[in-house]
């Protein structure tokens, strides 16, 4: 018998005694955390009872990262009490949480890319022999729970080789394997399929099975429907309502979150097709083989596929990122070699990139520079960057995608993940590129501004522009592409027109069953 | 046709007096039709890597090693066990071995004593007394050599000139320019100096420089220690008032030349002292001092 | 101002003008040690000592903007110190052949400027670790150096060049007016021009910003040749002050470059630093070496406290931008 | 062994024993060095050479253990030649007051201990830099060395203990075999024992280390522990093999203990390293000192090829580890 079962039994006898299913094992009483002025958590009172699923969900920017990691010890809370199975408890460390059988799976994948899947899924707990790692076994023990999961992925791979989605799957086992009562899973279907999100909504279920306690965060609310007992809202830091999710909808909880109602989301225009922007054929290079699209005036083209099927990489070769192998680009009916971003960019095209961390944003730099990266030079006067114009650049995407900062001058890692999402689209936003490739840019990004963004495609449509959209969300590329792509293990295996097939069809094209 | 090797280790072969002494060698090489690798460390403060370049002569099986110890104590065992292989001649500083076959050194702690009497001769001339003061400026700390000039210096001011206040003892960090700053600082932070000794050739070009720099050259009387085109030049201006000097050429050539003698089983001198003079404006158009301040290096 | 590009911790706050602030409070601290001197030695506030102090800290000082910027795209340049022991050669060397002036200036500033480019060749397009090239560089650049003065020195007569370093202008020492000469034009290359934007972009993300269209190899050729152009500007400097070309000179001025910028605020994982903090941190070590010396300290003991007061000096600028997070 | 560990670009497919083909290729290189030495001449394969050039090699392979423990924490320690120097005068200084042997020995250790503790402490507890911390100890460290000697050196006559760095056990010179005594556990230590992994979780994301349970601290502290400990035991030999205790020796020792890590393959930015790796580079290091010195080449020139195959043996083991993935 391999596999998570018996990986995480390895603690079940160190962990106190459940609460019996449906008490209360924890509460937040007046739970508040602080950053310098700004109040991330207002004083919430939530009970979580021993063995549900409960979903939270909030705006961008609500405070539920926060509220995760004041659970887990990641964070230290401003003031307010926390009682786990009765007793009032500190949470000073991660490692207090982790003995009490607490757990989260963060949004950002907090693992370390230079270790193995294995040595990330058991570090601060390895296997010892005499002081001596047993390497062998952890590797084995680590891909029989993968196996079991069903995720495919191999135990012994560098992590910081694998996409961000299956990076994300690691922290998902990895978590669900530590002998644990209480397991929180922040925003993780961002950037999986539905495939896989399938997978983990069993793993979920088999937990809630096995008396873990779980706390799911979404911005997708069919998926908090389709999982959770109850749901939790927070709205601007405020706990604003619990609901049994029988005694509710998508329209209520909507109207919680951003006090507001939202007749729409997927905002679809038609427009009239114009010339055809870029053509590609037979595109081949690192990842994907034989492509063939193109893209017109005021079209939006869908990418979909699973995990690994090849999209950003044809992208980032569309881009070129990475060389091609062989194929040739039209741009306007002009052939073109495309050898560096910058090429790519001074023809007009535009990429925002898929992982926010890796390849989007400047962590550690303001919010004002991010944004205006791409266009500095059309920023400068003379010898100097006009600062006018840069601030004025920078306050308009902030206000125009509602970027949740005081400042532009806030630092790009303080701000929630949809957050930083909004300002990877708001860096090519004013860019004037008649080409947008989006690779999945409403990860981690709530309805609201889910919404604006899709009216932000259609202005870019309106002025003659094309967009490729890549999302790992069916509905998304599904209710906004005018023609579909369906890529599988690199190639382009199905093309669609708008709504031409349905959604079964196609992700069954996807994960040729 | 050169089959006899006689390498000779310096301290440093970065400074221009080890490479007076390295082309005095050189010379008596070509004279003597000896081939003469010229070693060394990288730092006269480079113990360790002094000891390796030994033990790495050693290994390739000379007719006879010429070496100038860093350290007194510290290359007395090596020396000892690279003396049961072949024949070793000290040149410039001694070290804590019997197993030398010749000796041809200066005397540090005279040379500073010499510097000391310098020194004092020069204020005397500008002031009429032996009085006031003085301030020392040691390039490395640690370093043989360099102790035992600052040794002998102390030792004679404060047994032959009570009146000559030793107010600074400074060191630096090898760089000609903190040699440089520490003397402006000195003239600032003391008013009333009248005299330094710069003990070696580094320090005598940064403290050289910042009296050029203040013009002080008659007020405070700089001795500095060996000798290179700039600081001969400095003497020249009045901006230095003595340099000790040695004879490093000549350290180099007989070095190499005894080293010769003891590989064909010749008696040679077993103590030899190269000597230290002092140079002055005065006296350094003499011939002998001449040859001394103008070697031929090349 | 510099207010974009300072801040490194998560402050939730935006503060105007923490950058000003925090390069204020090192001003600070270095108000502090000036003042606190002169009350310990009557010497220090003379107008000479002050030239002193200005004229000792100027070669660090334009040395570590050099670093910086090499330091913000989160590399490192270890060869300045032999760069300007070997640029001191080269412009002893043209004038002792009789090279006009103003040629023997522009040629070895262009040899500043090809070391640099190779420093960036190296790691561009060799793929190695700036450690090791700046390593190997200033390794070679030593050999070169002596083997052109056959390990000795060589003497520069040129008056004009020589009296440059001792000179003063508008009772200023040139040498700190070459500090102003480099830093104006620097400030504003950094803090003020889209080129300077790129540095802390490839700094903070090189991916992220190769993908925004900044070409990160040219942004890292720049960095490497100003560090090694300062540094051969240094070079100038040197020879002019001790009148000497001699590739041994300046051993170690690389570790001291980097402690000013570091002490300066600049982060060695790049993507954070200013130009003044450098300037700041080469000025506050050269005023510990000269309160020292005022102070007669024994030398050994001057070790001690340089190092004690490193440590004072940086854990109070943490605290205090940690505070104000 | 250590898989995990060493591939940090993003490929696709994961290769296994890739450090260990690493090591060997370094070793290839080495290796061939060898072969070309003996080619060229006939001393460097005799029993006598082969026993300098580990003895050559010894300290500076030990340092670079050490060093690489801290590197892979992302960190820094730049205070490793300054210690060795210290120590040096610590257990002279002991051994002269005349304190037993074994005492002086553990008590010079244990000074090692505390250093590394004391860096580790202004790390985690004051916020500092590691460059900053490791800065100042290296400058006041000489200080407080050259304050016990006054400036001088101080002799040791214990004979036991000055004998012991030239002697030789089964042929192979006591100084090597340090070496093996410090690399053995320094292997289990960081290739097989969890607490080496916990080095490379912090070197890899320390956030992601915390937030597993690792005790990032802890791990810092051992890391800086470990590394002065290494210098402060190389101390000890240093003081063996002159037979003095002298503070200012061992100058810039760190930068050749950072350099042969780097060599071996250690990344600058944490995470990447062995303990094979830094030996090899310690000992190419120091044959091709030794190389040249046999081929009696001049010294200045010494250096400029040393400079030029450390970039020749940096790049050819870049291209392979490229080519590998
Ligand atoms: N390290 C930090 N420093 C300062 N402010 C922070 C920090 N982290 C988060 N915040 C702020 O706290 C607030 C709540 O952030 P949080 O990450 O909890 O939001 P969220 O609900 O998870 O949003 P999202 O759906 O975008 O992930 C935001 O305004 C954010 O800018
Ligand atoms: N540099 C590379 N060389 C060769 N193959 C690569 C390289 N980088 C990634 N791959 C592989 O190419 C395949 C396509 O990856 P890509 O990230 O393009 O997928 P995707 O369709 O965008 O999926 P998602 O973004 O949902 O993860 C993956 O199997 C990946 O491991
Ligand atoms: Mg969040
Ligand atoms: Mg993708």
């Amino acid at each position: 018998m391999t596999g998570l079962q018996e990986v995480s039994q390895r603690h079940e006898g160190e962990l106190e005694a459940a609460v019996a299913k449906g008490k209360p094992i924890l509460e937040l009483r007046g739970l508040q955390k602080n950053y310098g002025a700004v109040q991330a958590l207002k004083p919430a009172t939530i009970t979580f009872l021993s063995g549900e699923i409960h979903a939270i969900v909030g705006e961008n920017g609500a405070g539920k990262s926060t509220l995760i990691k004041l659970l887990t010890g990641v964070i230290p809370r401003t003031a307010g009490e926390v009682f786990w199975q009765g007793e009032p408890v500190l949470l000073a460390s991660p490692n207090e949480a982790i003995a009490r059988g607490i757990n989260a799976v963060h949004q950002e994948v907090v693992l370390c890319p230079h270790l193995s899947v294995a040595a990330n899924m058991f570090l601060g707990d390895e296997m010892n022999r005499r002081g001596v790692m047993r390497k062998r076994a952890m590797t084995n023990a680590a891909q029989g729970v993968l196996d079991d999961l069903g995720f495919n992925l191999p135990a012994d791979a560098t992590l910081g080789s694998l996409t961000i989605g299956q990076q994300q799957l690691v922290a998902t086992a990895r978590a669900a394997m530590r002998g644990t009562r209480f397991l929180i899973f922040d925003e993780p279907t961002a950037y999986l399929t539905r495939q896989e999100s399938a997978q983990l909504f069993r793993l979920i279920r088999r937990l809630q099975g096995d008396g873990v306690t779980i706390v799911y965060i979404s911005h997708r609310l069919e998926e908090v429907f389709e999982l959770a007992d109850r749901v939790s809202v927070l709205r601007d830091g405020t706990h604003v309502g619990t609901r049994h999710i029988g005694e509710t909808n998508e329209a209520e909880l909507i109207a919680l979150m951003i006090n507001r109602t939202i007749e729409q989301i997927y905002h679809k225009e038609q427009f009239a097709l114009g010339e055809t922007i870029v053509e590609a054929r037979g595109l081949s290079g690192p990842g994907f083989a034989d492509i063939s699209l193109s893209v017109r005036a005021g079209e939006i083209v869908g990418l979909y596929g699973l995990i690994g099927a090849g999209r950003s990489e044809f992208a980032l070769g569309l881009y070129g990122r990475h060389r091609l192998t062989a194929g040739e680009v039209f741009w306007q009916g002009r052939k073109v070699e495309i050898d560096n971003e910058r090429q790519a960019m001074q023809l007009g095209i535009a990429l925002a990139p898929e992982s926010r961390r890796d390849q989007g944003l400047c962590l550690n730099l303001p919010i004002g520079l991010n944004i205006n990266l791409p266009v500095f030079r059309r920023l400068t006067r003379g010898l100097t960057i006009s600062r006018a114009d840069e601030a004025a650049n920078a306050d308009r995407q902030i206000r125009d995608l509602q970027i949740k900062t005081p400042s532009r001058r806030v630092l790009a890692s303080a701000m929630s993940g949809g957050n930083q999402q909004k300002i990877v689209i708001g860096k090519w936003l004013s860019h004037g590129a008649k080409l947008f490739i989006f690779d999945e840019p409403t990860v981690g990004v709530d309805v609201g501004t889910k919404a604006e963004i899709y009216r932000l495609f259609a202005r870019l449509l309106e002025k003659g522009a094309g967009i490729i959209l890549i999302s790992s969300y069916l509905p998304e590329v599904y209710e906004l592409a005018d023609r579909l792509h369906v890529f599988r293990q690199g190639r382009l295996v199905a093309s669609h027109d708008y709504r031409a097939a349905s959604h079964e069809d196609v992700l069954a094209q996807a994960i040729n069953a | 046709a050169q089959d006899v090797t006689v390498p000779i280790i310096v301290k440093d072969t970065t400074s221009f007096y080890w490479q007076i002494v390295l082309a005095g060698a050189r010379a008596a090489g070509k004279d003597l039709g000896v081939n003469v690798p010229e070693l060394g460390a990288q730092s006269e403060s480079d113990i360790n890597g002094q000891i390796s370049i030994l033990e790495n002569a050693v290994a390739g099986a000379p007719a006879a090693v010429v070496i100038a110890p860093t350290e007194f104590k510290a290359l007395g065992k090596p020396i000892d066990e690279a003396a049961k292989a072949v024949p070793i001649i000290g040149i410039d500083s001694g070290a804590d071995s019997k197993a030398f076959s010749s000796f041809l050194t200066t005397d540090n702690v005279q040379g500073g004593r010499i510097a000391a009497d310098g020194l004092a001769a020069a204020i005397k001339e500008a002031t009429g007394k032996e009085e006031g003061e003085v301030a020392i400026i040691t390039s490395l700390p640690g370093v043989g050599s360099l102790d035992q000039r600052r040794e002998g210096f102390l030792d004679q001011v404060k047994t032959k000139y009570p009146g000559l206040k030793v107010v600074a003892d400074k060191y630096a960090d090898g760089q000609a320019t903190t040699g440089l700053n520490i003397m402006t600082d000195l003239i600032t932070a003391n008013p009333n100096l009248v005299g330094v000794f710069a003990s070696n050739l580094i320090m005598a070009q940064g403290a050289g420089q910042a009296i050029a720099e203040n013009k002080l050259g008659d007020k405070i009387k700089v001795i500095g220690f060996d000798s290179d085109e700039k600081t001969v030049g400095f003497l020249k201006e009045g901006v230095l008032a003595g340099l000790v000097v040695q004879d490093p050429y000549r350290m180099g050539y007989d070095g190499v030349k005894t080293a010769l003698a003891v590989s064909k089983g010749e008696k040679v001198e077993a103590n030899v002292d190269t000597g230290a003079n002092l140079v002055t404006k005065a006296n350094m158009v003499e011939p002998k001092i001449d040859a001394l301040l103008n070697p031929k290096v090349n | 101002m510099s207010v974009e590009t300072v801040e490194s911790g998560a402050g939730p706050t935006p503060k105007r003008g923490v950058s000003i602030l925090f390069g204020l409070t090192l001003l600070g601290l270095l108000v502090v040690l000036w003042l606190l001197l002169g009350l310990a030695t009557s010497a220090f506030w003379t107008p000479n000592n002050i030239s002193n102090v200005l004229r000792q800290g100027a070669m660090t000082a334009i040395l570590a903007v050099g670093q910086t910027f090499v330091i913000i795209t989160a590399g490192i340049d270890l060869s300045v110190g032999a760069v300007v022991g070997f640029t001191s050669v080269i412009v002893a060397w043209l004038l002792a052949a009789g090279v006009p002036l103003w040629l023997a200036l522009v040629a070895t500033l262009a040899i500043g400027v090809l070391i640099g480019a190779f420093h960036a060749f190296g790691i561009v397009r060799m793929g190695l670790p700036p450690f090791i090239i700046t390593l190997a560089t200033l390794t070679s650049l030593r050999g070169i150096g002596l083997l052109i003065t056959n390990g000795s020195t060589i003497s520069i007569t040129n008056e004009a060049f020589t009296s440059f370093s001792r000179a003063d202008f508008l009772g200023i020492p040139s040498l700190f007016w070459m500090v102003i000469v480099v830093a104006i034009p620097a400030y504003v290359f950094l803090h003020l021009s889209r080129f300077g934007r790129y540095l802390f972009a490839v700094g903070s993300n090189s991916e992220a910003a190769r993908l925004s269209g900044v070409n990160v190899n040219r942004t890292i050729y720049l960095a490497y040749i100003l560090s090694s152009t300062c540094a051969a500007f240094v070079g100038l400097l040197l020879a002019s002050r001790i009148g000497i070309g001699n590739a041994t000179q300046a051993e170690g001025w690389e570790l001291q470059a980097i402690a000013s910028s570091v002490i300066g605020g600049t982060s060695l994982f790049g993507a954070v630093g200013s130009v003044h903090g450098p300037l700041l941190g080469a000025f506050i070590l050269a005023t510990i070496n000269n309160g020292a010396n005022l102070l007669n300290v024994n030398s050994f003991w001057q070790r001690i406290i340089t190092g004690l007061l490193i440590i004072v000096i940086v854990y109070f600028d943490q605290l205090r931008r940690r505070g104000s997070r």
